[in-house]
Formats: structure tokens, C-alpha cells, sequence
């Protein structure tokens, strides 16, 4: 395991302490638990505090996310382990502005029944919190059974959204049903080329053979659809592209969000040259690309592959996503 | 009948706890079959932790509330809730009593099995930890007030419990993807919950007088 | 080779329209050199043009670092290899708003070379041209040799200051000057975990054994000091940071900027532990960090491995670093 | 005395060209050593190109001029300006001639690598393409007026030259760095040239009347 590692239990202390340093005109630690990053702006009176949380591993997200007009608090877990609930409660608290508190979160398991108990605790002490579950990995369960999917990279274009919302000073539930019509016009799908591992075990969960790939993987090696031969990228790209356009209904004429982010270990020339596919292939078929990103937003330790995000989109949604942002993670000037 | 003091039984949960640490490696390994390979990691961490802050003296309600917060507060995950309910649940039922009966070892038993289901909405047969606990908590109830011998019940019962996992298909979790690849590998919840209840079996046993 | 390619000689071109299209808010393609990006601002009339170039596989470096106020003009060469000198001589052009040109660039023979037959054409065309070559790479010569020094990460730094220098409206030696100033105070060092593949090649350049780091290495793989046991993340920063140190003049009370850069595969969650203890480390000597970046800033493909860059600061230097910036891959609000 | 067309020899340097694309992986592989790996890809590219763009009736200046001009405008590297410079240097030479004799081979050659030093000030002995440049250049000239022995001295030379770097340590480029580390690996660059020289050789040759 080639890595840079103290004990393999402290790594997501050290993170989060460095990350802080380095960012510290965006973000602060939560005095109270070292496991919730807060946005320095936060809380804002009045307004609708908006948190996330979910597993280490995935950096940038979830912490990198934090900042002006995004996420106002962020429950950090282990590597590729759901916060507690405690740290939920934490950053609901650091977040509440007195307005209300969407938690926007990924469908998991472990994150699931942790924000179960955080709005149960939160509740007890007087704060509204609402919650929206994002579930845009397209091969994670049929479309018949959505609400099995999980949350990969759309998250990032939910918490765009859902950040953008309550900045302009709407209300918790404007907040929500924002943030939820923003995941439910997204779909992702990602493709693992090499494995990962966690520093605690020292060698990786799954294997991808030389000369393969895993077509449908999840951000934790959650295996895919199927396994195939390595094509090439812009075969990649259209299979990627497929998946998602099939699982979607867009027309021509409509404008969507591409996000491509890397799982780590893939360069980030190769991130670009599938983007240019995929925007290419969305434009023969009358659908413009309103706004892309490509880059390693949303990882899995030094995995290999990458994931394709792509969000449609309406003059609301448009005008959210061009909402100015400045988090570590993100920057977008309007 | 034979019964074991709430007193100091505390040391029950740190044996527990050792067992866990012990089988870290184990346990992830399993998990990174069908899973993401961290169900040890997370157990060692959690347990681990609590058995440093358990003394001799701690009754076992208190030890279970003990290693209870560090799961919900520290661990994180899913083993967070659904054992950090699992033991607070259990907690409670014992709290305040003096000795602890086979019934009413039974009752705290069942308690922290509702516990978990109450959190986790799985059933038995989604190829998770239920399918250890369900069996095991049911063969206990089911012994009678022979306490040793339900103990040995709930053993047996939890093995075969966990070894029935290794043919189901997970419905439930990370592993649920895999539909028919998640057949032939032991479900890592349903082993370390065979872990514990062995243990914690063990444990009571040479304690009962 | 798990990798996303489709013709191994055509991933720069592919990388660049991607790109592009990505950032289209922030850069353009040069019409007259596809090989040329080009801020959007760019020229801006009576400002000193800023120029940079280099080998492509160093992603979000060269390309990322065009946009206002930092780099106006960027030449793109193959990976891992020089631009033309035709492609340095159209970025010369294109960044020319008839004030003069300054080249930042990296001490390479080919970009040398090639820079220095850009300047004989631009000077042909009546375009005053300055350059600043970065050599911050520790390892790569002993401090008797600095000409020979290699430039790496540290270049982004040099970008940074020249190109708040010209946006405040310097003249062109002015901005030769706070450049030179800037890769003056800066020194690097590189630590390799594993090696990088070029595609066309389909098999790694060279070999880090399991268990073993390459202590000194350059962005190309170049070989570094020695060869070492792989030690954990805090001893590779203490040694990194020894380096770093025992070729500067650094002193209690002084301030510095840090920049941690992934060289492409390390998760990033493991460059802020780095960056953890650096910061701590420097603070242990009275050595305040005044700014930090930790990510993946200049990489060589999927290099395992890291650089640390430190820049010793003065008024005048933590003026320009902290002059708004907005590149694809670095924002700064002042 | 034994001269060639100028018209029609650009075939010459398409031949060339052949072989470069031929040994491309060989001459990445050279290069990944104690380089960045990337030598042949550069010069199969460049080489490759103009090769395309040559036609059998160009003049051997027209074809080093094609060659130059793609490696100076689309290659970069080290490659575009050094080969770039050698080629258009030698261009200039025979520029206008209609027959080519072993004297102004001679000064072309002596012309393009005069070129390669006044750019890339490297010295023979740094392991560099000079090191097969020059002796197979004082080869030629030393031979005298037997052309096609001129050609054979120089083919010999410049494998020799190229063989020399083996146990050369590097004084510039990116080998240097390595220091006794670079030594027992033959040079890239020189190697890529023995291979122009010897090929440039053998076709002219064939063409000799
Ligand atoms: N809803 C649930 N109810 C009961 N047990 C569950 C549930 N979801 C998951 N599990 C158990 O959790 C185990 C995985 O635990 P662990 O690896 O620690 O968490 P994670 O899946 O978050 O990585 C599974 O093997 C399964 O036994
Ligand atoms: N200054 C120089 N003069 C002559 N030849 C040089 C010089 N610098 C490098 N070379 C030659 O260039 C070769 C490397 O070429 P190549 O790999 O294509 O370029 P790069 O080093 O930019 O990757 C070396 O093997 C050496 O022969
Ligand atoms: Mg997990
Ligand atoms: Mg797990
Ligand atoms: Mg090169
Ligand atoms: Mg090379």
C-alpha cells in the first residue's frame, strides 16, 4: 500500500485538521465535536441552514462542499462510513439559523438511520429539520425501486442547488422541495477501473483485472452491473452516456449540468477527454450543455474510473446553479 | 435457578469487546466481499474504545450503555445505531436490577433485538445481523429457565444463524446490488454478531451461581 | 494499463477541447493554435501579457491556471513534453496587449529551447518578451548549481504573484521582477510512490518497489535523491520539510505560504494530513503559514506521491498572493 | 566522382522517417530509463507526419524543410528545436542544388550539426545525440572523396558514437540528474540520430550514379 499514513484510525482526525488550516477563510471546526465542519458564514439568522454528512474517503466531498452559498455544516464520518448521529446533530445545531434545517444527504444505509436520530434528537430541542435523500446512481437499483438507489456525485448538484435556494432566503420547505427537484432531474453512473484500499485493511476490498472494467460501480466499490474489457474512453463515454439519457427523459432542446468527476486515481486530462465526448454526443442529440464540470469532485480514496452526472434543467434550477458559491471545493462567480 | 450479579458484570462487555478486536481483520475481509470492507474496522474502533473506558466494578447495564454512546456517538456508520440500539436497549430491561435471571436475560435479549429492528427496518432473510439474532434470541427464549443451557441454545442457534447467511442473497444494504454474486459469502454483520452473543454467552456462563 | 484513452496521440487535443468547453466562463482556445489557451480577459490592453507553458499530463497545470489575473496565455505541449516554440510564440501573441510579455516557465531543456526560438519570432514581430525560468526543485541540483534546478510546483506560485503583479498594472520588468522574486523565495521537493504511465508507451516509465518511496523525485519521474523505505505520512513530511528548509534562509517570526500538490493517484484526504503536519511542524520553529493550498495543484498523471512548496513572504509578496484570482483550478477572494 | 539528384531525393528522408516509426517503442523504451520515456513517441510523431506530407518528387531540402517545419511548429519537446534546427540547417545547404556530391554532403551535414549545438549548447560527451553527431560528421568529411565509402565511414561511426554513450554518465537533460545512474543505458537521443544517419546513408547510397 502505497501511502501516506500515520495510524490508519487517525486519518480522518488529520484530514479534517489539515483541511481547516489550509481553508480556513471558508470553513472553522464545530468547537463542539471535531467531526462537523462549518461554514464560517454559519449560522445565519433567518436563514435555512443546509448539512450534509457522510463517509471520509470521498474528498473533496463531503467537506469540501462547505462554504458561501452551499453547505453551512458537514457531519464527517470514518472512511467510507456514515457520521453519527450525534455529529448529524452537531452540525444541524451549528447550521440552524433559526429558520429551519434541510439535511442533504446520500442514501445509505448507515447515513439513513444516523439522520433518523439526529432529526429525532434535533427535534427534541426545538429545531424543524426536513431532509431530502439523494438517490441519482442510476445502476444501483431499477428504476422501479428509485428510492433503493443510491447518492453518488449528484449530490454536489443538489447541495449547488439546495445552497443557492436558501441564500436567496427561502423557506426550509422551498429549500426542500429545490433541493429534491434538483436530484430528481439528476442521474449518475460511474465505471471503476482499478480498486481501492482502505488504509486499515492495506489491501483492496475488490479487484478490477487488468484489462477490464466495472461498468455500474459504486463510490465504495458497490459492485456494477457487469464487468467488461476496457474500451476506450469515448466508448466508455457513450455507454456512460446511455445508461443515463435511458434512465432519463430528455428531449431535444433541453439543457442539462455535466458533472464527470474522477474517483481519485484517474488523471485529470482523462476527466476532460470524456467530458468532450459526452458534451459532443449531448449536442448531436439537440441537448445543450448549459454548465459542466470535470475534475475530482467527488472521489473514493485512489480508485480508478470516474462518474458522469447529468442534471436537466429548468430557468429555476439554471438560475440556482449560476448562483454565486465559494467553497474549497467548488467556485462558481455568477 | 441460577442467576449472575448486575455488579461488575461489566467485564462481561469488555470479553466482548476483546473477542471483536481480535476478529478485526476477519471481519473486514468478509465485508469486503459484498460489502466495503470496513465492518471490522468500525466494530474494533467502537468496542475497542468502550472496553478502555469499562472497569471491573460496572454493572453490565452500564457497560452496555458505556459501549452503547461510543458506538452512537464516536462509531458512526451502521453499526453505530443498530448496535448502539442493540445495547441500549438492552441496558435498559437490566437497569437497577441486582441479579440477573435467565428470564430476565431473556426479556433484555429480546428487547435489544426489537431495538434493532425498530432502527434498521430489515427482516430476517435480508442476509444482515438479524439473521444471527433472530434464531439465537428465540432458541434462548425458547430453553426454558435451564440458564446454562439456554446460553448454550443461543450459542448454537447463533452459529447456525450466522452459517445460514452464507446462502442467502443479500435485500438489504451495500451488498443488495449484487443479487445473485452476494450468495456464498458469510454476511460480516451476522458474523460479529455471533461473535458477540458467543462471547457474551461464555461469559455469563462462568459467572451463573 | 486501466486507463481512459481512445488514440494515445490524440489525448492532448481531446484534453484541451474538453477543457475548454469546461471552463468556457474563464478561457477560450486560441483561433489561430489549438495548442493555445487563452483567457477570456485576455489581451488586455497596456497590461504585460503573462505567459506560461509546458508538457501536458500535469492537469489542472499548465491549462488551470489561465484566467483573470494569473496567467493570460498558456502553450500546451504533448504530455511530458515541451510545447513548439510556434505554440509559445502564438501564447506570446495571444497575451500581448502591447505592454510586454513575460514567460513564467519551467527549467526544462526543451522549454527552454523552444521559449528561446519563441522570443527570436516575437521579437521579429516587435513584442517585447521577458522571462522568468522556475527552478524551485530542491533535489534536482545542489544549491551551488541552482541554474540547473528544475522548476515544479512552485511554478504556480511564481504564476500567482507575476500575474497579480501585471493585474496591478506593473510593468513588464516590474513583473519579471516580483516573478524572479517570487521562485527566488520558493524551494520544492517531490516524494514518489508510484510510478506514472505514459499511454502510448502502456507500461510505467520506471518502478517504486512496494514498500519503498523515491525521496527527491521530479514530475517526469525523474530519479530523485535515494531511495527509501516508505515511512509513515509524518516522517515523510519531517523530511520533505528538512529538505525544504535546509536550503532556505528561514527564521522564527517568518511567514510562509505552503503548497501541498497530489502528483495525481494519492487520495487527497492524505495531502491535508500532510499540510497537518507541515503547518504544525513550521509553527514549532515560530514559522507562521500565512496561506496553504493542499490538492492536487500539479500532478504527472497518476503519479503516487506529493510535493511540498514553500514560499518565504513579504509584505509585498503576501499583497499579491492575496489579490483575487479566478482560474479553473485556482480561486482566490482577496 | 559519384553525385545524387537533388529532385526526387526527398524519398530519402521518408525512408528515414519509416524507420523512426518502426523503432518507436524501442526508442521510448531507451528513453523510460533514464528519461521520461517519451522519445520515440516524439519522434514517430513528428517523423511520422511529415512523412506524410512528402511527396517523391520533392528535393531532398524540400522533405528536411517539411520535416523541420513539423517538428519546429507541431512537435516542441527537445526534439522540435534540436532535430528541427538539424534538418533546417542542412536544408540551406543544398537549397537550389541540382546535384548533391560528397562535398556538400559533407557541409550539410556539418551545417545541421552546427545547428543542434548553437541551440542546445550541449558538448560532446554530456550523452547526448552529439555524441553520435559528431564523430559520424568527422567521419564523413575525413574519408575524402569516395562517396559511398564516406557514407559507410559515417554509418560506422555513428554507431560507435552511439555505442560510447553506454557508458557515459549524463551532463545534461533529464538524465543528468542521475549521475553514475545514468551510466550502462544508451542514450535515446543518440541512438534516434544513428538511426537518421544510417538510414540517410543507406538511401543515398542507392541512389548514387
Ligand atoms: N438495516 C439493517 N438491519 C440490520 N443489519 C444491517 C442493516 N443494514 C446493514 N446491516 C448489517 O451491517 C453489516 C455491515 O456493517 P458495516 O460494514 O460496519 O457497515 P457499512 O455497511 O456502513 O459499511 C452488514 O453485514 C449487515 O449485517
Ligand atoms: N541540449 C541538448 N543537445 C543535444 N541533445 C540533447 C540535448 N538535450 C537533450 N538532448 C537529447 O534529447 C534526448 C531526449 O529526447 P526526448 O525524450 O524526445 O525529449 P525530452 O527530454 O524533452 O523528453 C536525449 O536522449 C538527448 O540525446
Ligand atoms: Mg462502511
Ligand atoms: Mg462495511
Ligand atoms: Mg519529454
Ligand atoms: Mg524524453
Amino acid at each position: 500500500m502505497q501511502r501516506f499514513v500515520n495510524d490508519p484510525d487517525a486519518i480522518v482526525e488529520e484530514t479534517v485538521r489539515g483541511f481547516v488550516k489550509v481553508h480556513s477563510d471558508l470553513v472553522r471546526l464545530d468547537p463542539a465535536n471535531d467531526r462537523v465542519v462549518v461554514s464560517r458564514d454559519a449560522p445565519v439568522q433567518g436563514k435555512v441552514g443546509v448539512v450534509t454528512g457522510g463517509g471520509s474517503g470521498h474528498e473533496p466531498a463531503f467537506i469540501g462542499y462547505t462554504g458561501r452559498n452551499m453547505v453551512d455544516a458537514v457531519a464527517v464520518g470514518e472512511l467510507f462510513s456514515s457520521p453519527t448521529a450525534k455529529s448529524f446533530l452537531d452540525a444541524i445545531k451549528a447550521a440552524n439559523g433559526g429558520a429551519g434545517v434541510c439535511v442533504l444527504y446520500g442514501n445509505y444505509a448507515g447515513d439513513n438511520m444516523n439522520v433518523k436520530m439526529a432529526m429525532r434528537m434535533a427535534k427534541k430541542e426545538g429545531i424543524e429539520v426536513l431532509t431530502v435523500v439523494a438517490n441519482d446512481d442510476v445502476c444501483s437499483a431499477p428504476a422501479a425501486e428509485r428510492e433503493k438507489r443510491r447518492g453518488v456525485a449528484g449530490e454536489i448538484l443538489m447541495w449547488k442547488i439546495g445552497g443557492a435556494k436558501a441564500a436567496l432566503g427561502a423557506s426550509a420547505a422551498e429549500v426542500q422541495a429545490a433541493a429534491q427537484k434538483a436530484i430528481d432531474a439528476t442521474r449518475s453512473i460511474g465505471v471503476g477501473l482499478a480498486p481501492c484500499t482502505l488504509p486499515a485493511n492495506g489491501k483492496p476490498n475488490f479487484q478490477i483485472e487488468p484489462g477490464k472494467m466495472e461498468f455500474g460501480i459504486g463510490h465504495h466499490g458497490e459492485p456494477g452491473v457487469n464487468i467488461t474489457e476496457l474500451k476506450s474512453a469515448n466508448e466508455v463515454a457513450d455507454d456512460m452516456l446511455k445508461i443515463v439519457l435511458d434512465d432519463h427523459d430528455l428531449a431535444t432542446g433541453d439543457e442539462v449540468c455535466v458533472l464527470i468527476s474522477g474517483l481519485g486515481a484517474t488523471p485529470v486530462n482523462e476527466l476532460y477527454v470524456l467530458y468532450d465526448r459526452i458534451e459532443s454526443q449531448l449536442a448531436a442529440q439537440g441537448i445543450t450543455t448549459y454548465r459542466g464540470f470535470a475534475g475530482n469532485y467527488f472521489t473514493s480514496l485512489e480508485m480508478m474510473g470516474a462518474t458522469l452526472t447529468v442534471m436537466k434543467l429548468d430557468d429555476e434550477l439554471k438560475a440556482l446553479l449560476d448562483h454565486d458559491v465559494a467553497t474549497p471545493a467548488m467556485g462558481v462567480n455568477g | 435457578m441460577s442467576t449472575f450479579a448486575n455488579a461488575g458484570a461489566g467485564a462481561i462487555i469488555r470479553e466482548v469487546a476483546a473477542v471483536i478486536v481480535e476478529n478485526r481483520g476477519y471481519l473486514s475481509e468478509i465485508d469486503g466481499k459484498i460489502g466495503d470492507g470496513d465492518h471490522g474496522n468500525n466494530m474494533a474502533k467502537g468496542f475497542g474504545r468502550a472496553a478502555e473506558r469499562i472497569t471491573d466494578a460496572d454493572t453490565l447495564d452500564a457497560a452496555m450503555m458505556t459501549l452503547s454512546d461510543v458506538l452512537m456517538s464516536e462509531i458512526g456508520g451502521s453499526m453505530g445505531p443498530l448496535y448502539g440500539m442493540f445495547f441500549a436497549d438492552m441496558a435498559d430491561v437490566i437497569e437497577g436490577k441486582e441479579q440477573i435471571d435467565v428470564r430476565t436475560f431473556g426479556a433484555m435479549l429480546a428487547a435489544g433485538r426489537d431495538g434493532v429492528v425498530a432502527i434498521g427496518s430489515a427482516k430476517v432473510g435480508d442476509k444482515t445481523l438479524l439473521d444471527t439474532l433472530f434464531p439465537a434470541v428465540d432458541a434462548f427464549c425458547a430453553a426454558g429457565d435451564d440458564f446454562p443451557a439456554a446460553l448454550r441454545a443461543m450459542t448454537a442457534a447463533a452459529e447456525a444463524g450466522r452459517d445460514s447467511t452464507l446462502d442467502m442473497v443479500a435485500k438489504i444494504g451495500r451488498a443488495s446490488r449484487l443479487g445473485e454474486r452476494s450468495r456464498g459469502v458469510l454476511d460480516a454483520g451476522a458474523t460479529s454478531c455471533c461473535m458477540i452473543l458467543t462471547a457474551m454467552a461464555e461469559q455469563t456462563a462462568k459467572r451463573l451461581a
